[in-house]
């Protein structure tokens, strides 16, 4: 028995850090955001050398092969840098997709690129996490038709792995005929969020139908969660050492008990979330039998911590946390996203009771 | 208890319910913010005093009313002007924070000066208080004023300042007294902010707007005069109006328009084709905040009664800005859940709600927990005046200079 | 418009607290929990004295026809003195069962009685806020049967009014033939809690049916509330004053910012309910259209605000808030109870939905 | 990340679970928590210790089972008797505390001496550290050891001492330099309960049971030479212990037992004829604490890892025993709620639920909060340890000798 990361993961995780740490500063963060929901070019170019886009695609089309566990690791300090690259959509959920459903030519004809990053997927699949404005695509023969909203990584996506009402799966390509695309603008403006609105729209399908929508709706859990992991952490850090430096009435006010229990209750809340995460990563690849329920876990329990996170670091830094000054909003704003792509935390327990037969 | 108002009162209500009938034609949109009063806004302004609906209790030599005091009357014409959707008087931090002070502590030459065209709209006044090292601890403000003949030369910097791009004045914290003990060293000053070397820069917050600026003061000349009170005696000249400002955070009836605006909300909007109030947690919480709304309600009620009565109100006028804050931030909480991915976009993004205003009060509100003091203080004034327990002891090494410094 | 307590309604809580805090010491609680639910006897003599029992009797039967608002503060101040003596139900459920529904007979033979504190009445309707055990009442001619369960004031009553599956009330006398009363031991041994087990007792109908159960319904709920506002400021005094006695590293740790805040959050959230139990008692007499709403608000809202201050104050406490020493526990467990009985919050809110029509 | 155990533990496991079959007969029903030994525990203690179950890695020489430490083993261990329902070995505070710091701190002699005993089950310990006055701030005890010849003369008064009136040795912090910083005058004592002047009184808590004692000393005489380690150093004798006590509260396999059970009684239990479960708030709020409880279930397996590992766990090892407290009283909370007005009965009432165990674990938890460390003061560590944030600055005018005798 080890719960624990293995070497070459925790370098994993140590290399994309160290490197977002001094590719993705505050001022590259800050330009990607005023400049409203482009990626930073060369963030991204510098995520393609580390290999970032192959992590998740099968060793024979060129890729890592990596499994959940690195994948959360990689999400986590992208939450961390609150990285302006498409990531979860576009180098997890669309690669495993594709991995797992697509025909030996789907996968020939689209991975290798995936792999080296030449080409971006969106993820549509939001309306089987709670479909609002009663969006939804529906399937005529290999045609797409209907609307899809808050497409993961949709913004510079060149193919789109689309969930039907059904559950079916599909694969199209951004330029074809009858695809059009809406860019969403949330409080987020580190990643993209879209519309697609699809007119009969040519598909390839997917095999495997609701197991794999189930399977990426899952990975996606673990990832926000672990996003929320790393940038929950980023604003404790932040937050503890601003008391250390702020004073007020001739004291440093981290030396305040308020302050320090602040700072307690956070850590103490997020850090034992670490071992969730890394159990729902791993489950999803060796433990089948828990991989839905601690994925579901990881992101409601998550999305309240990191509230809790958010709100309480921007507290310590006072008036200097509600400005844009020092950015900490970036990593607020990114939590808050978090908390409700792929199902808010209220809809993912009442999910999580029907699973163990708690709830009809 | 008698929640009815009587006569009297329902009379004047009547007469605030036709006012607002007869002059609809004549009122802006709104009433403006931080922003200077447009033409409109100065018109209806002075329609409004004339009436006795704004400036109400302010002498008539002064240009407000002239009226007694009576509170009722006060919440009768917020009450009717909130239910008719009716701007109400200007309430910019010159009306509301720089006048009542003139009035309690100024000489009757800068009461004759400066209060009707600040009534009026006709000048617009900036608060000077906060500077970034001084924000809970605001006696410790090191903006400096060094006198220069009959002139304070004024350096540093304030922050947090609304109006300050609009404003003709300041009303601003200065020390102009370097040796003296840090709440005896402050001088409560007054200038225009043409004056060279101010700078006003805009101050962007989490919600991407500049509700705020910051000013920035270079050998700014101030003629000694220009004081309001003694000097030295800023502090306890802030005090007097920093009250006032307290009491306006946590309004129980904006958290009473927020619960009906969720309701609304929750009533139109879908998820899986079902209504948002068809999800037990979302209307469990809705349910629980429309207690704390009810209570809070209620308890300004009490207050409002106590106020009317000269009555002391302890600890339960202490908790108003802690607990209101707190409400209105969980309220735009449940918004923000309720409407889900919808509810997270923003700044103008398709398919967004309502301009985003949940997002932007939730953040907003953020920013109005730790202003005016935040939770913490909040919780050391209820737990030091409301309860009686003692202050934190001093520690052992103070170091006043140099803390101050890099503070 | 005042919002606040007449003179007179002062004096009243004055008079009935000041009384209590004198007769009612903690030796007196003590000694009737150790002996195990049975009432402070001279307790009780004095309250007959102070009028107490007479409170809501109309003034034709020799009572001092009261209104909730009384009612409730009275009930406050038994919390603030976990006052070890029937009243809810024995001298305000019970006489406003009679006075609203009963004939001129009824009200004849009983009131008088009940005025002067000869008879104690309990009420038996808990299976209306939440029926447990499958328990209830059935009516078949003028002939009761069934359980029912939680009786309020039950163990020395001499009569029940008691609500049928139907909602139809009746009353019944506690000696009659078929009555058979089992105590029921709580964890506040204060007051009384019983069941009734009826097999075809001779009753005796109250009019009105359903709208007066439900006014009583509403006005406990008020009741409960209020003896949770007393019961809790006792705990907030109880811990300040605690607080500024108690040393540890050389400093009392009421100047320890921990303490003093969760002080300080305890009177934030337990004062303004003082308010919203004014307007719920007032409301009930004076405000039909908000009676009911109100009543749940107040009732659900205190018991969550009870609880925090239970726990709190027993924290500021430390050990000597655990031990039996003190007493505190006594306020702590009647806080408890006042929680669940005629409707736990979480079933009182949904109440509530349904009632604005927010729920079906 | 392996979350098998390997064939070498598989292999022990299933020994264990042989022994659990082999030897299910002679196992007492329970291990009697603070009580004295029954004959039957003592014979399952020695049958467990002779198989390596119990005092698995204490040197066979003091009467221990002599294996190398493996943190895997002794998991595998407790894992087999919770599944099989079987009581472990005693781990009373002898066991638990007294030994571990004697084998740590003990002369030869004294190992030799009170080791097997002790884990035999022959000799019960009590432990006598907190004082009325010393709760949080320990170090402050006023327990005096006054020298009297070769002896101490014992004054003073313990609390909380759960094994008193069946113990027969106790461990205790005293007094014993007066003149010596607060830390540094303390000596760790050991003597007989049955030596003249000491009074062992019940100690009723909030539940209603006494599960602690009060222990009063009168000129209790003790020969000097009955010290662990040396003289004035009892405060570090005593701190080696006290975190095998932290540890031991906020077990995460605890509240993982708890769950289930509440589990299984929403499913048993109704309100007007529907499960409890179907109530979906109530089934929300089970679920929110599976998430808690899940995560401190893998956070104990990750700090497991570092253990055997040898790793530090900086402060995700502080946190424990805050979180898990908390986590057992709110699964209590949750308990009680679902049950409403049926979980309010205690203390053999008629319709009582198990015994009335979640009212009594309600209350129990709170105390297990604040014993061992408030809430507050777990703060303060995780935020002094864990995130090196500054200690309180000392106050300007320390009184300790003023400020002890009224603690």
């Amino acid at each position: 028995m080890e719960f624990a990361l293995s070497e070459e993961q925790k370098m994993l995780q140590d290399s994309v850090g160290r490197y977002l740490e001094t590719a993705c500063s505050l001022d590259v963060v800050r330009g990607v955001a005023e400049k409203s929901g482009l990626q930073a070019d060369d963030v991204w170019s510098g995520l393609i050398d580390l290999g970032v886009p192959s992590m998740m695609v099968p060793e024979a089309y060129g890729g890592m092969a990596f499994g959940m566990l690195e994948a959360a690791l990689v999400s986590e300090v992208m939450g961390r840098h609150v990285a302006a690259v498409p990531f979860i959509g576009a180098c997890v959920l669309g690669p495993l997709a594709i991995a797992r459903g697509g025909s030996d030519a789907l996968k020939e004809a689209w991975l290798p690129k995936i792999a080296t990053g030449a080409i971006r997927v969106g993820v549509a699949l939001s309306e089987h996490t709670g479909a609002r404005e009663d969006a939804g695509i529906t399937a005529e023969g290999d045609r797409l038709s209907g609307r899809s909203l808050f497409v993961i990584d949709g913004g510079m996506a060149d193919i789109f792995v689309v969930a039907d009402t059904q559950g079916g799966l599909h694969l199209i390509e951004a330029g074809a005929e009858g695809v059009e695309t809406i860019a969403l603008t949330s409080i987020d403006r580190t990643r993209s969020l879209s519309e697609i609105r699809l007119t009969k729209v040519v598909s390839q399908p997917l095999d495997g139908g609701e197991d794999v929508l189930a399977s990426l709706i899952d990975a996606g859990r673990v990832l926000y969660a672990a996003d929320t992991l790393g940038a929950g952490w980023a604003m404790i850090d932040k937050a503890v050492a601003y008391a250390k430096e702020r004073k007020q009435f001739n004291r440093v006010i981290g030396s305040f008990q308020s302050v320090k229990h602040m700072c307690a209750e956070m850590a103490a809340e997020l850090e034992p979330c670490r071992s969730l995460i890394w159990y729902a990563a791993y489950a999803q690849d060796a433990l089948p039998d828990d991989a839905r329920l601690t994925a579901g876990h990881a992101k409601s329990h998550l999305s309240e911590v990191g509230r809790f996170v958010a709100r309480t670091s921007t507290e310590v830094h006072g008036g200097m946390g509600f400005t844009d000054l020092l950015g900490l909003h970036y990593w607020f704003k990114r939590i808050g996203v978090n908390r409700q792509i792929l199902g808010g935390p209220e809809r993912v327990r009442e999910e999580l009771a029907k699973l163990q037969g708690w709830a009809a | 208890m008698d929640l009815s108002y009587g006569p009297e009162y329902e009379a004047f209500r009547a007469e605030v319910q036709k006012f607002l009938i007869d002059f609809k034609d004549q009122a802006p949109r709104g009433i403006g913010g931080t922003g200077r009063p447009a033409a409109e806004t100065i018109h209806w302004q002075k329609l409004l005093i004339e009436h006795g609906y704004a400036a109400r209790t302010i002498p008539k030599e002064y240009g407000g009313y002239g009226a007694e005091p009576d509170i009722l009357k006060s919440r009768i014409i917020s009450e009717e002007f909130t239910a008719a959707q009716m701007p109400g008087g200007i309430a910019n931090q010159g009306v509301s924070m720089f006048v009542p002070t003139l009035l309690e502590l100024g000489t009757e030459e800068q009461k004759q000066k400066w209060i009707r065209p600040t009534l009026n709209g006709d000048i617009v006044w900036c608060q000077g208080y906060s500077e970034p090292g001084s924000g809970s601890d605001l006696a410790s403000l090191q903006t400096k004023g060094t006198e220069d003949g009959d002139d304070f030369l004024v350096n540093g910097q304030k922050i947090w300042t609304s109006t300050a791009k609009s404003a003709d004045m300041m009303f601003c914290l200065v020390r102009t007294e370097p040796d003296a003990p840090k709440h005896k060293g402050i001088s409560y000053l007054i200038f225009p902010m043409d004056t060279p070397g101010i700078e006003v820069r805009p101050l962007v917050t989490m919600t991407g707007n500049a509700e705020f600026n910051e000013v920035f003061f270079t050998d700014v000349r101030v003629p000694q005069n220009q004081i309001i009170g003694e000097r030295g005696q800023g502090w306890f000249v802030a005090n007097a109006t920093l009250g006032h400002e307290r009491g306006m955070l946590g309004d129980p009836n904006a958290a009473g328009s927020r619960l009906a605006e969720i309701t609304q909300m929750m009533m139109e909007e879908t998820v899986d084709g079902e209504r948002l109030m068809d999800n037990p947690f979302l209307r469990d919480r809705l349910v629980k905040l429309q207690s704390r709304v009810l209570t809070m309600q209620y308890h300004g009620m009490r207050l409002l009664t106590a106020r009317v009565k000269k009555e002391s109100t302890g600890v339960a006028g202490l908790i108003v800005k802690l607990q209101g804050c707190d409400l209105n931030h969980d309220l735009a909480a449940l918004a923000i859940d309720a409407m889900g991915e919808i509810g997270v976009l923003y700044d103008g993004s398709p398919m967004e709600r309502s301009r985003g205003k949940w997002q932007w009060r939730y953040m907003f509100d953020l920013g109005l927990i730790i202003g005016g003091g935040t939770a913490q203080i909040q919780k050391n004034i209820i737990s030091e005046r409301g309860l009686d327990m003692p202050r934190e002891p001093k520690p052992v090494k103070p170091a006043p200079a140099d803390a101050a410094k890099s503070a």
